[in-house]
């Protein structure tokens, strides 16, 4: 027998149909893992239908944090005799193969064939084929059958008794197939504050940090990947206080949305690159009629409908110059999962103080993925006294002149004074005009916001030492992949600058780049980022590690594309 | 015209002289004056056109957005603050034409605004080209061989879709159309105010004349609860009827909404609580 | 199912195994087989959803455009090459929802194309949100409390915008559904069909015996020229009706264009004429 | 008696209320100088409003071409007393003012009265006001009355022949009236050959160029200042063939003219900024079904409705940004009325060619703008046998995988094969697929056709010769203004690079830009072509001579600026 020994890393991967449960799967692991001491890193990747097709999710068990996507797979296991050609070439002949008889890849040799159906048909059906699968892995590990017992008990909480005790039977028959398995010797310490460690989703995060950053209006239109955010919210809405509506069509989302944050709501939407589109209008107006307003955009491959479900970082310059005229904006690109929870709180208050649009890019990889942090790393501030509305007295004007152009900005209904905004060029009060001076003033006043905006610019995240010859230049939801990679020796000579705030930019960066060799990394076809830095900066990017077939940089890949561009 | 709270002195109003919106302003500063709604509670919410420009002629909070786009954010103001009186007020091609997708979906979620429309068959402010309600055969110099949609009849559809307020008034019938709109704000719910009006520069078929010899006013008893009769009313081929169609009392958007049923403060009055945020976030350990 | 000329052999469907639409793919292709429309004189047009996805499972030319977007395209396709028979088919959410104004505008436009509207009453292809047929307390995710709308009553709508022809079907019964789509395709204007389907992964409500105990069908005798009685029947409230709820003959938008009056020629056939062209600009002397 | 001269050229201008007929003058007066053998330019700047306020017009009567705005007013008209503050700054000592007591400008000097109305009066009413004022200046200059008067019958044909009669009088009237104005005296010379010439607007100019280009299909929403495009096109429709059709909206307006194109319509839309922000998922569904498209876009200044009867260049980076996901696109900027003619014919041959949205951007001044032009600089190419449509044969792939990335394309109905096209990404049929390798197939044939859409990128036009020091660089409709200004002596180190595609940029650019000073001229706020040249070329530009008030730029405005930027 060959034992097959996996130390401190553990990744596996479940493929199956749309429908057959590898995400049901993939939560019960990660949770349960999480609560018996391991770290634990979940991502998927699925096909725009809702049965069939092939899906599947990668779960990697560790003992210390790696939340980055592999293209290894240690152990597989195919629900389905299906497999995508990007998840064939990622099988390798190392690759454990777990399942029943007719679903392995046809020439694979490493498997190991365990009846799960029949099993789960003993305990009742073959809806409980996924849990036993679960119990497997939770057997092959060593975890505790109460951590079990109490989640399988808050997951399947509302229904009967009957139905918790069969899937706890299912969770130790599964056990009992791991414990056996002779064949695989995982080595992965626990540690015990992992217990008590968070563990939930990019979406999660974005959603939570609205949450914290007052949000209490949300209006949006369903579109992958962004619909999570506006599910969550509409959970908590009584809870929250928030109101979560979903509206007719984009248009009126973003349109519902200035009206609320007008009447003093902080308010947000969250939508794709293709719904996106139609709300620039809607940018425009947040523009002129300086209306503070959040904007989550889950990026997706376009264009068009282009592929749904699937994951790129192709919408920064479409953002960047979206809505006809001059305003200014901030666009954040939250790195990790921490990052989002606090750059969306950040986002709200900023869009309140400076009164303009605030986007957050993520994208499908980063709002699927889950993975386990520290509680104190997400900073819940002082929530309560962050408003900058202000009452209004009789002679209130809402775009009164200023000398950093931020009107102090009042709500209907408070105050004795009367808040006008119009769409069209208007004066002080906000009545509109043609008179082309105030124009000038006016315009002039809207952009001159973008010097206190400056003030306040995230500085990029640096790793690595200012004296190494290469750095890597990359934003948003890449950030963990490519730490990962670099922690590999090869690469000591290679230093990171990751953006998360990607417009406008920290002017500390031409000088971390000045005399280095860059290699940009964007999940996109044109290095869009790489383009912006060259406009503003005039900086020159000669090596570029570039995707845009709708998947996520692996760990792998990064590695291999930056020996290639060390060599060259 | 009667001076009012809401007059704002001598400004510039850049509608052509003889306007029929000339008149439905008027009649709103009269409506509100008689409902005693004060200026600082008011949110007047337009899109782009010549009936547009009409929140600028009062005193009132204002949202002048896009062409096409006053529902929304009147949506949006209410849902926020349930103690303004919220007045979404545009042209027929901006509440019709590009807003049509609004004013239908609107009508379904009810949110409790009042729907003014400046209906004057023809788009103003761009130099007259057909709107949606202009009539078969009406040329314009885009459609020069006269119009051949059918005239979209915004009481009847309003009343397929269950609305909880649906009329017709004239900008001719100062009174009337005061009362009418009188009880349209005042009524709990969506409120559809199809405002008729000629356009003395562009539009020379539906003229003044016009409004009084091709409309009639439904029977003082007129049961508007019938939502069958009131259809019939409402596609009359010989004259148009004015006054209200049809009342449908339901909750309106806001009520259903969760959010106050423990609470009544405006959204801007809350400050979010941050134990609630700590317990959830616990929640996923 | 019998296999018809528009089978495109062993593809991989993307529907749900038991879902509504298949019955409605069948449906569609023995309606075309039976009117004798040959792949290549058809175009379908969709938007995206679960529904949109019909096009790519049968032989035909195909416009899959974007989600809400069919009608528009449908309606510059017809205009552009009357030789064409177009249908239009896309989800409640799309139609209805997204797509509401082109919907609305198409009615009142009146191309000579086929609506059908998939109306599952459920948002398939994000995952089970609410669509604007979903019924009131209906829950969801996103729909926790329960929808609070008004569910859009499209057969009512189309009536009150006077429509040229107006049915519902059911997809769960075949020979009736395809005689009313046979009908509806025949039919010069535009026609709607809303098809309902179970959606058997995300509505738990409204499932296939639901419908056969919701719906009934219009007596055979039925006057569909009577716009109020069909009204009438379009807002019933106990059961939903089936058939052909109403039919207004009028002339198609494409025969409206002055293009087609002395030239039968589709588009993409017509070599512009430079002589005239020449006489235009010295017209500008 | 002082006697003012004039020269060669006369600047007048006509100020009232909308309404009052400001245009109307305008265009009897052009057209009648125009058949004498004068040159005439003419421009409007009006509000956004159908009566009161103030409008006005420039027409320029010369012996030579001056086809650009100016400041200076030598004569003017005020139908009213009022005056926008940016007619004020341009009334100058010199400026005569003709008109009725109580219309002038209170402590101008320089006035001649004369009681239009009440000679207009004598004529029957008011209304003849306008004519006796056309009536003065063609007595004040030397033209035929034989001219005025078939001119008149033309204009008013459809009136009765009281009509005609009457306001053939008031011709003479103010003719008269003109004749014995002794204190003018104008010295232009006619020409023989200008009698001939064509006179007609930047609209007209984009319109015809459409009809050149096959444009048989155009669906578009009313909106400032692109309409015109739309009516002109309306009234030719049943002349042409042309389906002109008012949608519901934007949206609906570029998914019908995509639609109309597949079928195999040359179809166009036109629209402005705001509308444009509603069709960018438009272009984006253009640019995944490769369906051609021209999209005419007449800018005026935002954000949102802004000011929506002024002029501005400041789409240029929303439209060259717009949609999501990558496709390849072309951008003109037609600069003279012969060019917006050409362009947009090519526009459609090249929309046909490489099956991409190619864009039209044009500004309000442009559109607005009437001058004379001979008639043969208008280029009618053969215009039957351009079509790249192919008829299909049953195999027919409409995204077959080809060398150049361009696949023949069919249409329905046009032979055996079917015609499937899709806004998901899809195989070579057409249909969708979720094969990650065949989407980087598709993406890269996509992207691909830009090699050969280089291939026929317009040279810059250039002025001046190669060894002078300075460069303006410009695009659009600057293009006569700033060629005006050059003229003057001073400037004679100066050349000009004037740019007519603004996308993809043409490759000689920077040759032509090396080691000279760029002085950058740009209707708009940020100097977005400046910022291309930097994106595209690395060029980094000092001078910058940007607007953005909503007025265009005078000559004098420019000399002005031109020679700040020669001291600085
Ligand atoms: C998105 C967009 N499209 C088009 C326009 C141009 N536009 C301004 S007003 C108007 C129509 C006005 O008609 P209506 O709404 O009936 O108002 P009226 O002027 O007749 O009162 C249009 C098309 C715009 N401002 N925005
Ligand atoms: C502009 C835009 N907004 C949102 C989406 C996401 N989306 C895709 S399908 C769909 C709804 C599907 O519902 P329906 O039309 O009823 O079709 P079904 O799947 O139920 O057949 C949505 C919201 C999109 N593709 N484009
Ligand atoms: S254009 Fe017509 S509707 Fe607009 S102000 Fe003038 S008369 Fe009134
Ligand atoms: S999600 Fe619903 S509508 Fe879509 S294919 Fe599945 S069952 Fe059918
Ligand atoms: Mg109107
Ligand atoms: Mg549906």
């Amino acid at each position: 027998m060959v034992v097959n020994e996996f130390n401190n890393k553990l990744i596996i991967v479940i493929s199956g149909q749309a429908g057959q449960g590898v995400s049901t799967v993939e939560s019960i692991l990660t949770s349960i893992l999480k609560k018996n001491g391991y770290n634990v890193f979940a991502t998927k990747e699925y096909m725009s239908r809702i049965r069939g097709g092939c899906n599947s999710s990668e779960i990697i068990v560790s003992d210390i944090s790696i939340n980055s996507f592999c293209d290894k797979i240690d152990i597989l296991f195919p629900l389905d005799k299906g497999y995508s050609s990007h998840l064939l070439k990622r099988i390798s002949r190392d690759t454990i193969m777990i399942g029943e008889k007719g679903n392995f890849y046809p020439d694979h040799e490493n498997i190991i064939e365990i009846d799960f159906s029949s099993i789960a048909r003993k305990l009742g059906g073959n809806i409980y084929t996924n849990i036993v699968i679960a119990g497997l892995m939770l057997g092959m590990l060593d975890t505790d059958i109460s951590i079990s017992e109490e989640f399988i008990q808050g997951f399947f909480g509302k229904k009967d008794n009957e139905v918790i005790k069969k899937n706890i039977e299912a969770i130790r028959s599964g056990m009992a197939e791991g414990i056996s398995l002779k064949q695989i010797k995982i080595n992965i310490e626990k540690k015990e504050f992992v217990k008590t460690n968070l563990l939930f989703s990019g979406t999660d995060s974005i959603a939570l940090g609205a949450i914290a950053g007052g949000c209490n209006f949300i209006a949006s239109y369903p579109m992958s990947p962004s619909t999570g955010v506006l599910t969550f919210l509409s959970q908590q809405s009584r809870e929250f206080g928030i109101i979560a509506e979903q509206a007719e069509d984009e248009i009126s989302a973003i349109n519902m949305s200035l009206g609320a944050s007008y009447a003093g709501a902080r308010s947000m939407v969250t939508t794709s690159g293709g719904g996106f589109a139609l709300m620039i209008e809607g940018v425009s107006l947040c523009g002129m009629t300086e209306t503070p307003l959040v904007i989550h955009i889950g990026q997706r491959p376009g264009p068009a409908t282009g592929l749904p479900t699937r994951t790129e970082q192709g919408d920064l310059e479409m953002v960047l110059y979206s809505g006809h005229g001059s305003f200014p904006r901030i666009i954040f690109a939250p790195s990790t999962l921490e990052n989002g929870f606090c750059i969306t709180q950040k986002a709200f208050n900023l869009a309140d103080k400076f009164q303009i649009p605030v986007f957050i890019l993520t994208d499908q990889y980063f709002l699927d993925t889950y993975y386990d942090i520290e509680p104190d790393t997400l900073d819940i501030p002082d929530t309560g006294n962050k408003s900058c509305i202000i009452e209004s007295n009789l002679d209130y004007k809402r775009y009164e002149l200023t000398i950093n152009g931020i009107s102090p900005r009042s709500v209907p209904g408070y105050g004795k004074g009367l808040v006008v905004v119009d769409s069209d060029e208007h004066d002080e009060i906000g009545h509109l005009t043609e008179d082309l001076d105030i124009r000038e003033e006016m315009n002039r006043k809207r952009i001159s916001k973008i010097e206190e905006i400056k003030k306040a610019i995230i500085p990029p995240v640096l790793l690595g030492d200012l004296n190494r010859n290469y750095v890597i230049v990359s934003w948003g939801s890449t950030f963990n992949v490519i730490a990962e990679a670099l922690k590999n020796k090869e690469f000591k000579d290679i230093a990171l600058m990751h953006l998360i705030q990607v417009y406008p930019l920290h002017d500390s960066i031409p000088e971390y780049l000045k005399n280095k060799t860059i290699i940009l990394i964007e999940n996109n076809e044109t290095g869009q980022l790489g383009r912006l830095l060259k406009l503003e900066f005039g900086i020159n990017i000669e090596k570029r590690i570039l995707k845009s077939n709708g998947l996520p940089f692996s760990k792998e890949e990064i590695e291999e594309n930056l020996r290639i561009a060390l060599r060259s | 015209m009667k001076p009012t709270r809401y007059d704002l002195g001598n400004i510039d109003i850049a509608w052509c002289p003889g306007c029929g919106n000339y008149s439905i302003l008027n009649i709103l500063k009269n409506a509100l004056d008689e409902l005693d709604i004060s200026p600082e509670n008011l949110v007047l919410v337009s899109g782009i056109g010549q009936a547009a420009k009409i929140p600028h002629y009062l005193k009132s909070n204002v949202f002048n957005g896009l062409h096409g786009r006053s529902i929304p954010p009147a949506t949006g103001i209410k849902a926020s603050n349930r103690n303004l009186v919220v007045i979404a007020e545009s042209g027929d091609g901006c509440m019709y034409g590009e807003g049509g997708n609004h004013l239908l979906h609107a009508i379904r979620r009810n949110p409790d605004i009042t729907v003014v429309i400046h209906n004057n068959m023809i788009y103003g402010l761009t130099k007259g080209q057909a709107s949606p309600t202009s009539q078969i055969g009406f040329k314009t110099k885009i459609q020069k061989d006269g119009v051949s949609s059918e005239p979209f009849n915004a009481v009847a559809l309003a009343i397929s879709l269950n609305a909880s307020f649906v009329s017709r008034a004239f900008s001719g019938d100062i009174d009337k159309s005061k009362e009418i709109l009188k009880k349209a704000i005042n009524h709990k719910g969506l409120s559809i105010v199809d405002m008729m009006h000629p356009c003395v520069s562009f539009n020379k078929v539906n003229t003044f004349s016009w409004f009084r010899e091709n409309t009639y006013y439904l029977e003082e008893d007129f049961d508007y609860t019938d939502r069958l009769k009131a259809f019939d009313r409402a596609i009359g081929k010989d004259k148009l009827a004015l006054g209200i169609f049809y009342i449908n009392e339901r909750n309106a958007f806001e009520d259903n909404l969760g959010i106050y049923r423990n609470n009544d403060l405006p959204l801007f009055r809350r400050i979010p609580d941050e134990d609630k945020l700590r317990k959830l976030i616990h929640s996923f350990e």
